[in-house]
Order: structure tokens, then C-alpha cells, then sequence
């Protein structure tokens, strides 16, 4: 295919952008104390193009403003780990030179709105993550949950989720080796999607997002800009109510085959050494990625949208800023090595352009056709985002049932063929039988037991992995939820054989607003410190879904734990199937 | 009685099946075409005689499983 | 055995294979990208990767098939050469003119990925000449078009002239609508060319190579490869 | 320019998802479909303003890429 140069779509005037009224300020997620906070900041009333700017930055999917407080008490170190929170995704080492990279991360309402794309992005999304830091994806894992079966619009959540879990994966070519999924009333206006990738690297390869140097020239690769999912991260953090079947448009498609040939280019580039910073647009695209490289590096940024790719005629400077179209890249190549960079975009056949440049000024100055559309400070829009320390309550311990007091209302037999039948514990081979579970060729542990196994190259060590939370416990109490949720995890991990070594997490939670909820959320992200701390297992990436509720009913508190752990012998792990006829049965343990 | 429905992609939505035909065709030497949106049709025997009720079919048949409104418009034409 | 691998863009499974090919020959192959117009001098056998080729947009591999090198692969098996397919390597040979008929949606209109059985039908031919007729081997699978169809007229040339190499059947080696996994007229797995030379399939046999993943059911197909070539 | 290509199956090929969307309409409830056949549209956008041209260009798209002229048929419509 010929490479598509970029194209700049000549475009002389510049809409005159909407005058900022509350109405405006609310309808972009943000109270009026926290615009107050931006008339503070800048000292002046913002543009629309910044009002969008700020309302990315700050809102909570990107700034973690209920949830950072909290977090901040979670153990992030070891001597293995070479990364914790912070970056694209987390980055431990497994020995021999190489690191193992991954996170989780979770696309729920997107999926609630347009099940099979809102996955697949999802899924495209924090596979990003991981490529990002110059790692090659070798496993990817989901953990879904739906309503009730019999709710109406469980059939078409299940089954559009997974043919897009599987669609992206699949075609990227990343085997999905595990995960779970879980049925429950709660969910059945807000199903949970969260996706993890885990990766390799060389110790010495990992890449960061940190810009380093003046006046250097920032490149943008991958598919052209359009007006998807403009106000996806606002959404993605909104309460859902009758409104939410009009917010349909700004569903994101995903393209996997643009992500492969992303992830193709990025690593080559990489290996040639061409790179000095790299970030991927992921959720508030440009806006994100533009104003972590220069706040991280201590550096202004500067960017001329006219040159950005954009795929429609006539996007604004706002709409690009804010737009989410996925499988697109943002980089500060080494000034000597840009032609040689740009021969392996051609060669992939990827969009690219220089749309800006690095600056000392340490501002985030926007410019198109040469009118300046937003020039902020860089670091604030960060640093100085909300911090909210929410009030909240804890979850009130529940009576104390005695065993005498219950009678059987079934016998053993008859409950236990009950159990069987239940979509909990009934099995998964519906859904993982459509991911693409043993490509590359290294998977030894499929999905359907405890933990997968991933052969590390050719071996002889391996990666064990899992995704594991047990929801109602984290209703009962919250605290103990977390630590079991920590504990499942780390035996998942223990009874394949392998050493856990590190953890990620996806808590997903309802209203942070109201106490009750904020009491789960601190409980949960207790009880896994405790765990983690226990166990010597430090979280090195996460993700925070909040507002998960529907008409104010929340779902269950539902923290996400997925888990990484090493063997130096993949051959030497074990499955769940019994290997002999004769052979003994354990009980380890209380 | 027989009708055609043609579903394709609202506008602005990407459309990577289109997109990786535009390159395909460049490559081939096919020129002039500048952009390529590809959409689905499924044409549709139907039974009965009424018209009203066809179309009334024909419509569920859309909404509930031949097009994806999210992203996707519809039109039925009875032939 | 100088083996050589098309890369396109959205090809996935180029290093399975490649890995499979050089654990059974003990030679690295060659990595063609698609855009070249000739293959690496000597090249005795041309491997069409597993993959989603150009997103499988429009058709399964439709537009690789169209792709620069393709003439050469073309011209390649024009001279008897030896060319393997799999999974979206065999949905390029069926568009690209070197085998016949088309891989469609699976019946189950779902992506299906797991372990099937696969009744090997013929042992006399270069692909399979270290399995015996008859024999039953165990493959992973992972498409979601490989429902094989084709004209009456042809597939009753592929079976009156053996051209099926491979048929899903259940483990006992039996075919039966159960076992046709995809819908496949007549459980069609693997065909070949009217030359013999040509082989197209859907499972994935380079998954299949090593003792501690899954199984090394698919390893006699690459050793027969080389044997082969090494014979000739 | 504007024009559209349909691309649908001929007579006589076996439309397996044609076949699954027949089954999967009766399960939903949807009444009176008899047939399902599935095709594709590619609605594209040219440069020039010869008709003529036009015409030869989309009529090589399609003999060389967007119909597999094995089982498909096509139909070239410049709106
Ligand atoms: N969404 C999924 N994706 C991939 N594999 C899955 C998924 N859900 C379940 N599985 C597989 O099925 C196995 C059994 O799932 P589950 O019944 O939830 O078991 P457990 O309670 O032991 O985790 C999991 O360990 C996993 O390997």
C-alpha cells in the first residue's frame, strides 16, 4: 500500500468558538468550583478550546482527583521493579535482561453503549499501554461482567464484548489467555470491561513518555484524526441515565489492523533508536499525551494543528484536541535520526506529520492557521488538577449468620447440580473458544484453569498471569474483599507453579460523591495495601472507573486484581486437570 | 415480494474497511478514485403480500440485528 | 530446504511459523516483505503466513493477494514449486487465482479457536509424507472464515482427484456434521493444487510443534517438507 | 463524482451468513422473511469529471479488487 502522506486540508478561517456560560462549564463535566479553580490558575476566563483542554485534564478518568489520595497508600516497590504507577504501564524485571510490562485498564460505558467497538478499543487502548514502553504484547487477559442473564440487554452485551475482545485481539495477533466473567444483577445497566495486556522487553529497551530537550520536533503517527469520541473521557467518567442513548456518536471504531501496524513501526523505530520520548493517544487523545511529554520533562509544548492528520474537513482546534480516534501515536524522535524514522512509517504505511515542537517556556501553547487557540500553563494542568479528599463511610459490618440457623431448603445433590448451572461456575469455553488463545506459539497453561502460562521467547522460563475479584465479598466488607481479591490472585498465580511477583488493578466503583460508595473504595484500596504489603506483591499500574452507576443504584464494589508471576521452568507448571487415574487428592491449608 | 436494504456507516464514523481499500487501489494503479466507504446490503425474500406488513418486518429485521444504529444508518427499498 | 516467509502488513503468526519451519529443518527461513517483486535466489519453498492480512478488510485475504510479490509466488508455483497456506496463507491462495474456491464465514458466524481433529486423507504428497493415510492428528484452529466452499463441479474434481489432504473428524477419525467445526463442504480442511505442489489449510500446525504446548502433532507436516526437499 | 458498486453473491453460491441471519431473525421474532442473501456496497468518491473515465476506473476496481468474480457479481452506479 502507498503511504498516505499527510494531507493538509487548507482551511483559511477559523470558527469563532462558543462563549463560555455555566451551562457550558457543566455540560463539560467540570463544578463551578472547580472552573473557579481555573479562573484562579490562569487569571483569566479560558477558551473553548482550553475550557475542553481542562476538562480533560481534570476530570476523573485522567486525574484521578477521588481516587490519588487513596492510592498513594498502596506499596509500588521491590527490588524487581523497574516501574511502578506513573507511566504508561508497569514495568517489573523477570531476570535474563528482560522486564515483563502490563496494566489493565477498563473501557466500561463505552462497552455499555456500543458493546463490540467499545471493547475492541478497550482492548486496542491498553495494548497501547504496553507497546508504548517498547514492549511486544505476548498475552492479553479481560475480566467481564454483566447483569443478570436474563436481563434484557445481557445477551447482546455478552456477546457483542466478546466478539470485540476477540476481534481486536485476534486480529492484532496478541493470544487472549484468560480472565473471568461474572453475572449480576448490579451490573445490568453498567457492565464491566477490563482489559489487560502484559508484555516483554529488554531491561535496557523501555521507553518513557519524558521529552527531553528544546525545539524538538514532536511527530504524530498513526490513523488520521476524526471526531471520534469527542468527550469519550468525559463520558467514560458520567453517571449513565435516561440521557445515555444520545451520547451514541461519539463511540470510537477501532481498526486493529492500524494498531498492528503501529505496534510494527513503534518497535522498529525503537530498535533502530530514533526515540526520545513516546506517549499513545488514549483517552483525551492530543490534549493527554502533548501535556504529560513537556510537563514530565520539565518542557513547554507547542502545536500547530493544521498540520495534525485529520481524516474530515474542517475540525476545529477543540474538536482535535479532544478527539479519542484510537490507534494513534505521539513522539519526540532524535533530530539525526528523523529521516531514517520516517522511512519505516512509509514503510508501514502510516500517517505521520511534524505537529509541533518542544519549547523552554513551559507552556501548553495551541495553535491553528496560526491563531492561538490555548496557551496554558503545562505543569498546572496537571499538578494543580483537583484533589479531592470525598467524605466517606464505612461499610457497616453485616449480622452474623449462624450456621444452626439455616435449614437446607435444598439437598447436597440437588444444590450441587444448582451450582453447576449457574453462569458463574459454569464454563467460560463460550467465550474464550473465540479469543485466540495459543498464537505465537508460546502458551502453555490455556485459559480454563487457575493462571495462564506464557513461554518467555522459546523458554525455558515462563510468565504466569490472572485477572481475578470476588465482588460480593467486597459488598460485605470491603476491607476483607480487597485482601481476598489480593490473595486469589497471588494463589492463582502460586498454583501453576510460578512466583507472583507484581500486581495491577482496575477498581471499578459507583459515585465517588456519595459516602457510602468513597467507604467501599477506601476499604477495598485497603484491604489490598494490607495484602500486597503482606505478600510482598507492590502494585505497579492500575486504573480507577468511577461513577459505574445507572438511575443511582451502583454496581457491586468491583477492584480488579490482575497478577504476573514468573517460573524458570515453564515446563514444570501445573493445570487443573487431574493428570492420572489413582492419583491422590490435598486439601492444602484451613 | 422482495426488498433490498442497504446499511452503511453514518457519516464521520471510520471506516478502516474503506480506508484499507483506498491503499489497495493506489497500489494497483487504479486512479482517481479518492475515498472508498464500504456498507452492506442484504437483499430479502419476503412471503406475504402486504406491503405495510413487510415493511413493518423489514424494519425489526433492521433494528434488531441487520444494522448497528450506533453507527450505522439504514434504508429499505421494496422492489 | 530454503524456505521463504511473505510478510504483509497484519500478518500475526510469521514468526510461528518461521519458528516451526527452523526447529524441523534446522534452517532459518527467509522473511519476504510483500512489497518485494522477487524471491530471496533458490527459495524451494514459499510460506503464505496465518494472519489478519490488511485487517481482512474487504475479503479475507483479497488485497494481499494482490500484492507485488504474489507475482512471483505466482510465477514460482507456475514451476512446480512448493507453496504452503495457512489460515489466511490459504484464504491468499484461494483469492489469488492458486487454488480454488472461497473461505467463508463460519457457520457459526463466530470466531472459533481451539483444538480439533483432523483425519490426514492421503500420505504420497510432500506436505504429508511422514503421516500415514488415515492417521489422526490434533491441531489448534483460529479463524473465523474458514468455511470452505466451492462449485459442485470443482469439488467433485477435488475429491475424484484426492486433492483433500485434510478433513475435520472427531478424534476416532470419523466426519460428521459435529466435527465439521466451520460448516465446510464436505469437513474440507486442506486442499491442493492440481499439481500436487500447492497447499492450502486452515488449522495451524506450526502451534503445534513443540512437546510442552499442546501437542507435536503438527511437526510431521514440516518434517515431511523437508524430507521432501531434501530428497528431491 | 459520486458512485456506488454493489457487489452481491450469484445465484446458486451458498451465503452461509445469509443462512445464519435467516436463523438468527426467527429467534428474535422477527416474522415473514423468507431469504436472506448479504452483499456489499462501496460508495465512492472521484476526482475527475469525465464520466467516461470515471466508469473505466471503477469498472478496474472491481475486476481487479473489490469483487471476487468467481462467486460475485457487480453493478456500477454513478449518482
Ligand atoms: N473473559 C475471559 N477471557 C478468557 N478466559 C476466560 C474468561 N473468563 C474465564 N476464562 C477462563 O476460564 C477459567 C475459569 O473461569 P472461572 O469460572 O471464572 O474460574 P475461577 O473462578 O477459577 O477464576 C479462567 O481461569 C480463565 O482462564
Amino acid at each position: 500500500m502507498n503511504p498516505n502522506e499527510p494531507k493538509i486540508i487548507p482551511e483559511p478561517k477559523n470558527l469563532p468558538e462558543p462563549k463560555i456560560t455555566p451551562e457550558l462549564v457543566a455540560s463539560h463535566g467540570l463544578k463551578p468550583e472547580e472552573y473557579q479553580r481555573i479562573l484562579t490558575l490562569i487569571g483569566r476566563e479560558p477558551t473553548f478550546t482550553e475550557l475542553g483542554i481542562f476538562s480533560a485534564m481534570w476530570n476523573e478518568h485522567c486525574s484521578y482527583k477521588s481516587s490519588r489520595l487513596h492510592l498513594k497508600t498502596l506499596p509500588t516497590k521491590a527490588p524487581w521493579v523497574i516501574q511502578g504507577p506513573g507511566e504508561n504501564a508497569g514495568v517489573i524485571d523477570i531476570g535474563d535482561g528482560l522486564a515483563a510490562v502490563f496494566k489493565m485498564e477498563s473501557h466500561n460505558h463505552p462497552s455499555y453503549i456500543e458493546p463490540y467497538q467499545g471493547a475492541g478499543t478497550g482492548v486496542g487502548g491498553i495494548l497501547r499501554d504496553v507497546f508504548t514502553m517498547g514492549a511486544r504484547p505476548i498475552a492479553a487477559l479481560n475480566a467481564l461482567r454483566f447483569g443478570d442473564p436474563d436481563h434484557p440487554k445481557t445477551r447482546h452485551l455478552v456477546s457483542g464484548v466478546v466478539a470485540g475482545v476477540g476481534g481486536y485481539g485476534n486480529s492484532f495477533g496478541v493470544p487472549t489467555v484468560g480472565g473471568l466473567v461474572g453475572f449480576h444483577t448490579r451490573y445490568d445497566g453498567n457492565c464491566l470491561v477490563n482489559a489487560m495486556a502484559v508484555g516483554l522487553a529488554r531491561t535496557d529497551g523501555i521507553f518513557y513518555a519524558k521529552a527531553t530537550g528544546v525545539g524538538m520536533p514532536i511527530v504524530y503517527l498513526g490513523s488520521k484524526t476524526g471526531r471520534d469520541g469527542i468527550h469519550g473521557a468525559t463520558m467514560a467518567s458520567a453517571e449513565f441515565g435516561e440521557g445515555a442513548e444520545e451520547k451514541r456518536p461519539t463511540v470510537q471504531v477501532g481498526d486493529p489492523f492500524a494498531e498492528k501496524l503501529l505496534l510494527e513501526a513503534c518497535l522498529e523505530i525503537m530498535a533502530s533508536d530514533c526515540v526520545n520520548a513516546i506517549q499513545d493517544m488514549g483517552a483525551a487523545g492530543l490534549t493527554c499525551s502533548a501535556v504529560e511529554m513537556g510537563a514530565k520533562g520539565d518542557l513547554g509544548v507547542e502545536l500547530h494543528l493544521e498540520n495534525v492528520p485529520t481524516r474530515e474537513a474542517g475540525m476545529t482546534a477543540y474538536e482535535m484536541m479532544l478527539s479519542e480516534s484510537q490507534e494513534r501515536m505521539l513522539m519526540v524522535l532524535k533530530p539525526e535520526k528523523e529521516e531514517e524514522a520516517k522511512a519505516i512509517f512509509r514503510k508501514w504505511g502510516l500517517d505521520f506529520a511534524v505537529i509541533g515542537h518542544t519549547t523552554d517556556t513551559l507552556r501548553f501553547v495551541v495553535k491553528h492557521h496560526g491563531e492561538v487557540k490555548a496557551d496554558l500553563p503545562i505543569k498546572e494542568l496537571g499538578d494543580e488538577a483537583p484533589l479531592y479528599d470525598r467524605p466517606h463511610v464505612p461499610t457497616a459490618p453485616l449480622a452474623v449468620i449462624e450456621p444452626e440457623s439455616i435449614t437446607p431448603p435444598l439437598s447436597n445433590g440437588a444444590a450441587l447440580v444448582k451450582l453447576l448451572g449457574m453462569p458463574d461456575l459454569a464454563s467460560k469455553r463460550w467465550v474464550y473458544e473465540q479469543y485466540d488463545s495459543i498464537i505465537l506459539g508460546n502458551t502453555v497453561q490455556r485459559p480454563g484453569g487457575d493462571a495462564a502460562v506464557v513461554r518467555v521467547e522459546h523458554g525455558p522460563k515462563g510468565l504466569a498471569m490472572t485477572a481475578d475479584v470476588t465482588p460480593r465479598y467486597c459488598e460485605a466488607d470491603p476491607f476483607e474483599g480487597g485482601k481476598q481479591a489480593v490473595a486469589e490472585a497471588y494463589r492463582n498465580i502460586s498454583a501453576v507453579g510460578a512466583t507472583p511477583l507484581a500486581v495491577t488493578d482496575n477498581l471499578n466503583f459507583g459515585n465517588p460523591e456519595r459516602p457510602e460508595i468513597m467507604g467501599q473504595l477506601v476499604g477495598c484500596i485497603r484491604g489490598i495495601g494490607e495484602a500486597c504489603r503482606a505478600l510482598d506483591f507492590p502494585v505497579v499500574s492500575g486504573n480507577v472507573s468511577l461513577y459505574n452507576e445507572t438511575f443511582g443504584r451502583a454496581i457491586l464494589p468491583t477492584p480488579t486484581i490482575g497478577a504476573v508471576g514468573v517460573i524458570d521452568d515453564f515446563s514444570r507448571s501445573v493445570g487443573i486437570a487431574p493428570q492420572a487415574e489413582g492419583d491422590e487428592v490435598f486439601v492444602l491449608g484451613n | 415480494m422482495k426488498a433490498r436494504v442497504t446499511v452503511t456507516l453514518k457519516t464521520g464514523v471510520l471506516d478502516p474497511q474503506g480506508k484499507a481499500i483506498e491503499g489497495a487501489l493506489k497500489s494497483l494503479g487504479v486512479d482517481g478514485i479518492d475515498s472508498v466507504r464500504q456498507g452492506k446490503v442484504f437483499d430479502l425474500e419476503l412471503g406475504g403480500a402486504d406491503k405495510a406488513a413487510a415493511e413493518a418486518a423489514i424494519k425489526a429485521a433492521c433494528d434488531k440485528l441487520l444494522a448497528n444504529t450506533v453507527v450505522e444508518n439504514y434504508r429499505i427499498e421494496i422492489l | 530446504m530454503k524456505a521463504a516467509v511473505i510478510v504483509f502488513p497484519g500478518s500475526n503468526r510469521e514468526r510461528d511459523i518461521a519458528y516451526a519451519l527452523e526447529l524441523t529443518s534446522g534452517v532459518k527461513p527467509a522473511m519476504v516483505w510483500h512489497g518485494d517483486s522477487a524471491l530471496p535466489a533458490g527459495t524451494d519453498l514459499v510460506v503464505l503466513p496465518g494472519g489478519f492480512s490488511y485487517g481482512d478488510y474487504l475479503r479475507c485475504g483479497a488485497i494481499a493477494a494482490r500484492a507485488a510479490i504474489m507475482d512471483a509466488v505466482r510465477a514460482h508455483a507456475a514451476k512446480g514449486g512448493l507453496v504452503l497456506g495457512v489460515c489466511n496463507g490459504f484464504q491468499i491462495l484461494c483469492e489469488a487465482g492458486l487454488l480454488p474456491g472461497v473461505l467463508m464465514r463460519n457457520s457459526s458466524l463466530k470466531f472459533i479457536a481451539r483444538n480439533v481433529h483432523l483425519r490426514v486423507e492421503r500420505s504420497n504428497t510432500p506436505f504429508t509424507r511422514r503421516y500415514n493415510a488415515g492417521a489422526v492428528i490434533e491441531v489448534p484452529v483460529a479463524h473465523g472464515e474458514g468455511n470452505y466452499i466451492a462449485d459442485d463441479e470443482t469439488l467433485k474434481r477435488l475429491e475424484a482427484e484426492g486433492r483433500v489432504l485434510f478433513r475435520y473428524s472427531d478424534a476416532a477419525g470419523t466426519v460428521s456434521q459435529s466435527s465439521n467445526i466451520n460448516g465446510a463442504m464436505n469437513a474440507i480442511a486442506g486442499i491442493v493444487s492440481d499439481n500436487g505442489r500447492v497447499l492450502g489449510m486452515m488449522p495451524h500446525p506450526e502451534n503445534h510443534v513443540d512437546p510442552s504446548i499442546g501437542s507435536t502433532d503438527g511437526r510431521a507436516l514440516f518434517e515431511s517438507l523437508a524430507e521432501a526437499l531434501e530428497t528431491a
